[in-house]
């Protein structure tokens, strides 16, 4: 056993880090400002074939892995997290294309989405709730919806219906969608279990943009606090901060961990990959809520302008734990596993 | 037990009127263009022709120092203080921001009453006598290198001939650009520290004081957060507020520091205004859109319980320490309680609201969203979070200063 | 409107906190060990009639009222908790003897418990759960239950069936009894609603006690680090230390505010007093925990060890979340009155 | 992805029957005792004549300072200390006391390997190569006055002659009145902080080393506290720990403390067990004494998700930590994290167990109980939280010592 990534995954993330650093990072706000990421970032992006990272080949895609996916976004997200949710297709739907027992249709989708074309949204649904797209990024245009609902999937085919300004996420644009009388392309019956798979997927997306802002939030919060003086010794150095800054540099140490054996289960074919997969999405969220909080609170009044990254970077994190099903979903399908899942390293000993 | 008095109930109704009409779609649209409403707006006259957002009696002008009032019944007295506690919550409810927006004399006035000599503050505060248009006070201490360390302000001041100069540079100014005159804060020599601080009254169009921004923040848009300079500011002798003789002892700087035994716990009264909204909307969104039975609902419903109770014991917090106060009796760690228990609290009781609206939470157009930016800034204004802890600290176990 | 207590409660709670100081805290844990409160505390206590407080003249009580017994409950449990569920008759099941129509049924087991004779139980049932007595005070013997579940109230006669040794409250002593088969004596249907106000009266009664508990941690606890020097300060002056103390002092600030509003509602015949006095318990306990654990934790290791009270504290803290109810019973019941329930102080105000 | 060999698998299968037939029950008695196993309990001589809990191979007594093991391939021998930490875990879910009772050098065996000389570690560790019957060491630092300030120890030690007189007492020593040695810290003089430590091999019935008292627990009742006087206990020069040469530089010290980078992770790893024990009991009452269908159920069972996140969580920060040790990397921020993440994390998983059993729970005969009571230790001993947040602080971003 081994904590070490491949070398292959960590050349792949360096890559994405220089490339964040380089590209992402500086022009931020712009790109928040103008709803997009300028096209010579997308070009540099889709040199990274970020798209097909998670697909088979198959499907087009260079099949390195949820691991190296997530490592790939983690690295990115913390240059700017902004454009991900548009540029990355069908990135957090790419369960929902993996499931779909239509192969033909899966490819036509994965194929739209990889040449940058069209993008389809991933909808978590829940019976007592009507369906609607709340919120997709506005570019490229929106085509197609997964719908899971259970072990329920459908492929339904949408038209954009206009701008919907969100909290975070400027510089993918956004757009809503109505699903009543939308024309069904395809509905499956997926195995027993396969619904959280297809949903583990998308919160493996979003646990690994969150832990990207968040690790570049802590990053900032202690270069920040550790410069500015306040009552004659740095900010970081009060007792009472560091220790805040120590729990929460803990409690994102320890996600992404979850979410590295999480994405590496999924690889490895293990049926409750979507468990943990949603599990490390729990873990993350609250992590980076609290990291990216904190952010904003020992900046003081400077972290609540836009001069700084601070308040962009809070509001991602919450809108990371609103997507895709948000909470319910996700703690639904944690307690739906808490009796069936056996334990990670070996079964869970009963009671003598 | 809690209850209302007729007169206090009058003035919420009133309140809530002016809120529903005026306050939350001004507040949506300021969140919308990203400035605060123009000084010129006519809801500010309106309020500028009632002479407060809800009548002379009572309103934010309002404090316990305040007695040349004809009311002079203890028992009715006592409840003025909590009655400016509840007008600024159920303010908050409608738009915080916009709440804080409303003409009258602000901070700057809670200092001139406090500490300004009686010409000044005959001399500031007539202003705003003037019903015929809405006018502005504001209070100016903190600057760019120093947020919670009041202790360290750079802006200079020194005397020349009858005059004072002042030169520096101050942030987080609310109403700064409009206001008529700003209490600012400079030090005669940065190495003594609070004993070097001096506080000037310095008006509009006085050559120097230049605004140099109105800030560009993630919520709370509906009032202006002005940057200035202060350009070899000339200000005149009279304007020294309090007067030479006022900071022979260390009394000048706590004066400020006084005032915010009543505009902590006020402060955090917005936060259980806020907070409320986002319950209210929530509890809303859970009739009309949850499934009418089951688990989410439950949850919601549990979890919207616990918002309730958060926000109920932070309102009892500030109750209390404002109770305190219009008794007479020191209430500085009661304040601090208030003002240390509410924002992380109203926080997650808006982030709550969130996870219950879920994705529709995200969206601008459902009210959620909006407040769950303007919140934060709770936590940072008024003393952080992090100050009210050393507060508490202080009072209850003697941390020494340089803890 | 005031926060002021009249002075009649201000001198009862004054006279029990003198009473806590001179004769319960000195034996506490002698008594933790005997499995009872020494007869000369007995006594003392009876003067202050104190399962008399918060029962009406008819049922033999000198109506001083829940707000009253709350503070003198505090202040006793501030010295010593030990030994007041078992003290204490009808204590936790008041509401239940109030709210039962059967006026000739509630007033022989009150004056039973009056004259300490025999005592009864409050049983928070729900219809999956087996229904029984975990755990009741040894002594006086228990005889009847109260069995609650939703609006429907039953009085039992239970028979003791041996200890139930337990995580604190050890010199109440200790018993366990079965349910099923007891000979019921009533079953009333109370008015809607009715039910939350009995669980309630149990509720503050916890409440109370907790919140005793809680004073009295916090206290020890300032005491002892601010004598205590480590690393060249006294504990509690590392700031680390100070903002987690001023942090559970502020939380257990507010739980009192809570708890006093509640018992005043319920004094004053607030329909939703029961609402209020479990929102209370549920402040209280999160509140108390986090002192009593500080408590222990900022003395290190001595504070595990019995020469000091905090870990006695520790446990009364944790029991008082688990007995009738426990937070199930407890969050239901907010749960279910927060669509119906108006603010306290206004009607919440609607959406425009 | 963590996974596990073959071999790991069979050693846990292994502690998992002694901690059935065992470790659980006698952990059950000592609990309602109130006091630990005796030094002659049959378990221990089992425990002997193995050689270790589980075999010769693998056990308490290995860390990767150990190279004189036959079996020299690099990634099994990597395996090591992950065994280790896996045998704590499951240890601790059976029970924590008596894991920390099972015979072996202990801590004072780790103090030995790291510092002692070739002389020493022959001469106190042979004995445990008697498998007749059970032998113990142990390592005394905290004092009655001084818990996480370790510098501070009052014990003295001076040299008379070729001996070292002892003087002074100790507290908290695990095992300490059944151990054949304590390795003791005391100072040469007090006004040297650190750099007036020495640690000395003092065995038992050397005279003036008095057991004071076994301590009375909250929980953890399993194991032997032990409080011991030193009234004027004379040990021979060779008993000063590493020899002379070893504290003219300040490694005498340091030597103590790196032992914690693996003792750190392995003790959070006790607290993965203890909370994975509260939950399977937890779930188990789900199963047996819940309503099949319905609201408190599926409460239940997302606040055992939540157990379960957290406990896997704490788990891979642990293995994480002892897996860099492995590779010969440095640790010491990753031991913090796994000390300062796991415990409070686990006093939760205890306390949510509770809940769920509701009433039930607050009884003795049912496990939770008594884990409740067991767990909080794991906050203290080896670094209270509050040290571990001063360790990550200063890594990460270079806290001062005196902050």
């Amino acid at each position: 056993m081994s904590f070490a990534l491949a070398p292959e995954i960590e050349d792949l993330a360096a890559a994405a880090g220089r490339l964040a650093a380089r590209s992402l990072a500086p022009g931020a706000r712009r790109a928040e400002a103008e709803g997009r990421w300028p096209p010579e970032v997308v070009e540099v992006i889709h040199s990274l074939a970020l798209g097909a990272l998670d697909l088979p080949a198959v499907l087009g895609g260079v099949a390195a892995g949820a691991l190296a996916k997530v490592e790939v976004l983690e690295a990115l997200a913390a240059g700017d997290a902004g454009g991900l949710p548009a540029l990355d297709q069908p990135g957090p739907a790419v369960g929902a294309v993996l499931a779909c027992p239509d192969t033909a249709a899966a490819g036509e989708v994965a194929a739209a989405c990889l040449a940058g074309v069209a993008s389809c949204a991933l909808v978590v649904a829940d019976p007592g709730f009507s369906s609607r797209i709340e919120w997709a990024p506005g570019w490229p245009v929106l085509r197609w919806a997964w719908v899971i609902a259970g072990d329920d999937l459908a492929l339904v085919e949408v038209a954009p219906a206009g701008p919907a300004p969100a909290l975070a996420f400027h510089a993918s644009g956004s757009t809503a969608a109505s699903l009543g009388g939308a024309p069904v392309l395809g509905r499956w019956r997926l195995p027993d279990g396969a619904g959280v798979s297809v949903r583990g997927r998308a919160r493996l997306w979003a646990a690994a943009v969150s832990l990207g802002v968040g690790r570049a939030a802590l990053e900032a919060t202690i270069a920040y606090t550790t410069e500015r003086v306040v009552f004659a010794k740095p900010v970081a150095h009060h007792q009472g901060n560091a220790f805040d800054l120590a729990v929460a540099a803990t409690g994102l140490h320890g996600a992404g961990l979850l979410l590295r054996d999480a994405a590496a289960r999924v690889d490895g074919g293990d049926r409750d990959g979507g468990f943990w997969a949603t599990q490390a999405w729990l873990e993350t969220i609250d992590a980076v809520s609290r990291v990216t909080d904190l952010g904003i609170q020992l900046l003081g009044g400077h972290g609540f302008l836009v001069d700084h990254l601070a308040e962009k970077r809070f509001r991602e994190a919450r809108m990371l734990g609103l997507l895709w099903g948000g909470r319910d979903a996700a703690d639904a399908d944690v307690a739906a596993g808490s009796m069936s899942v056996e334990g990670p390293l070996f079964a869970e000993t009963a009671q003598p | 037990m809690i209850g209302l008095d007729r007169r206090s109930r009058d003035i919420l109704d009133e309140v809530r009127d002016l809120g529903r009409r005026y306050m939350r779609p001004i507040g949506l649209e300021s969140d919308r263009s990203g400035l605060p409403p123009p000084a010129e707006h006519p809801f500010y006259l309106i309020c500028a022709r009632r002479g407060g957002l809800v009548s002379r009696e009572v309103g934010e002008d309002e404090d316990r120092t305040d007695t040349g009032d004809s009311d002079d019944d203890p028992a009715r007295l006592a409840w003025k203080p909590l009655r400016a506690l509840l007008i600024g919550e159920e303010s908050a409810y409608w738009d915080r921001g916009v709440a804080l927006s409303l003409p009258g004399p602000g901070l700057g006035g809670a200092a001139l009453r406090t500490t300004g000599t009686a010409e000044q503050r005959d001399r500031f505060l007539s202003v705003f006598t003037d019903h015929s248009r809405a006018h502005w006070g504001a209070m100016a201490m903190t600057e760019p290198g120093a947020g919670s360390d009041v202790a360290r302000i750079q802006t200079r001041a020194w005397r020349d001939g009858d005059e004072w100069v002042l030169e520096g540079s101050k942030m987080f100014c609310s109403n700064g650009a409009r206001a008529d005159w700003v209490v600012v804060w400079a030090t005669v020599d940065p190495a003594l520290g609070r004993d070097g601080h001096r506080a000037f009254v310095v008006e509009r169009g006085t050559p120097g004081f230049e605004v140099l921004r109105i800030e560009h923040k993630m919520g709370s848009r509906g009032y202006e957060t002005a940057s200035f300079a202060l350009d070899g500011v000339r200000v005149p002798e009279a304007n020294l507020l309090g007067g030479e003789e006022l900071y022979r002892s260390r009394e000048g700087f706590k004066g400020a520091m006084t005032t915010f035994n009543l505009t902590r716990p006020i402060h955090a009264a917005h936060g259980v205004g806020m907070g409320r909204a986002a319950h209210d909307f929530a509890i809303q969104f859970v009739r009309d859109d949850y499934p009418p039975q089951g688990r989410r609902k439950e949850r919601a419903l549990e979890r919207l319980a616990a918002v309730r109770r958060g926000l109920h014991t932070a309102r009892l917090i500030c109750m209390h320490a404002v109770w305190l106060a219009s008794q007479g009796r020191p209430n500085a760690l009661e304040a601090s309680y208030a003002k240390l228990y509410t924002p992380p609290m109203v926080l997650m009781a808006v982030s709550t609201a969130l996870d219950i609206l879920g994705e529709a939470g995200v969206r601008n157009d459902r009210m959620v969203e909006k407040l769950y930016r303007d919140v934060k800034i709770l936590d940072i204004g008024e003393g952080t979070q992090q100050v009210q802890r050393i507060v508490v600290a202080r009072r209850l176990f003697g941390l020494p200063r340089d803890a």
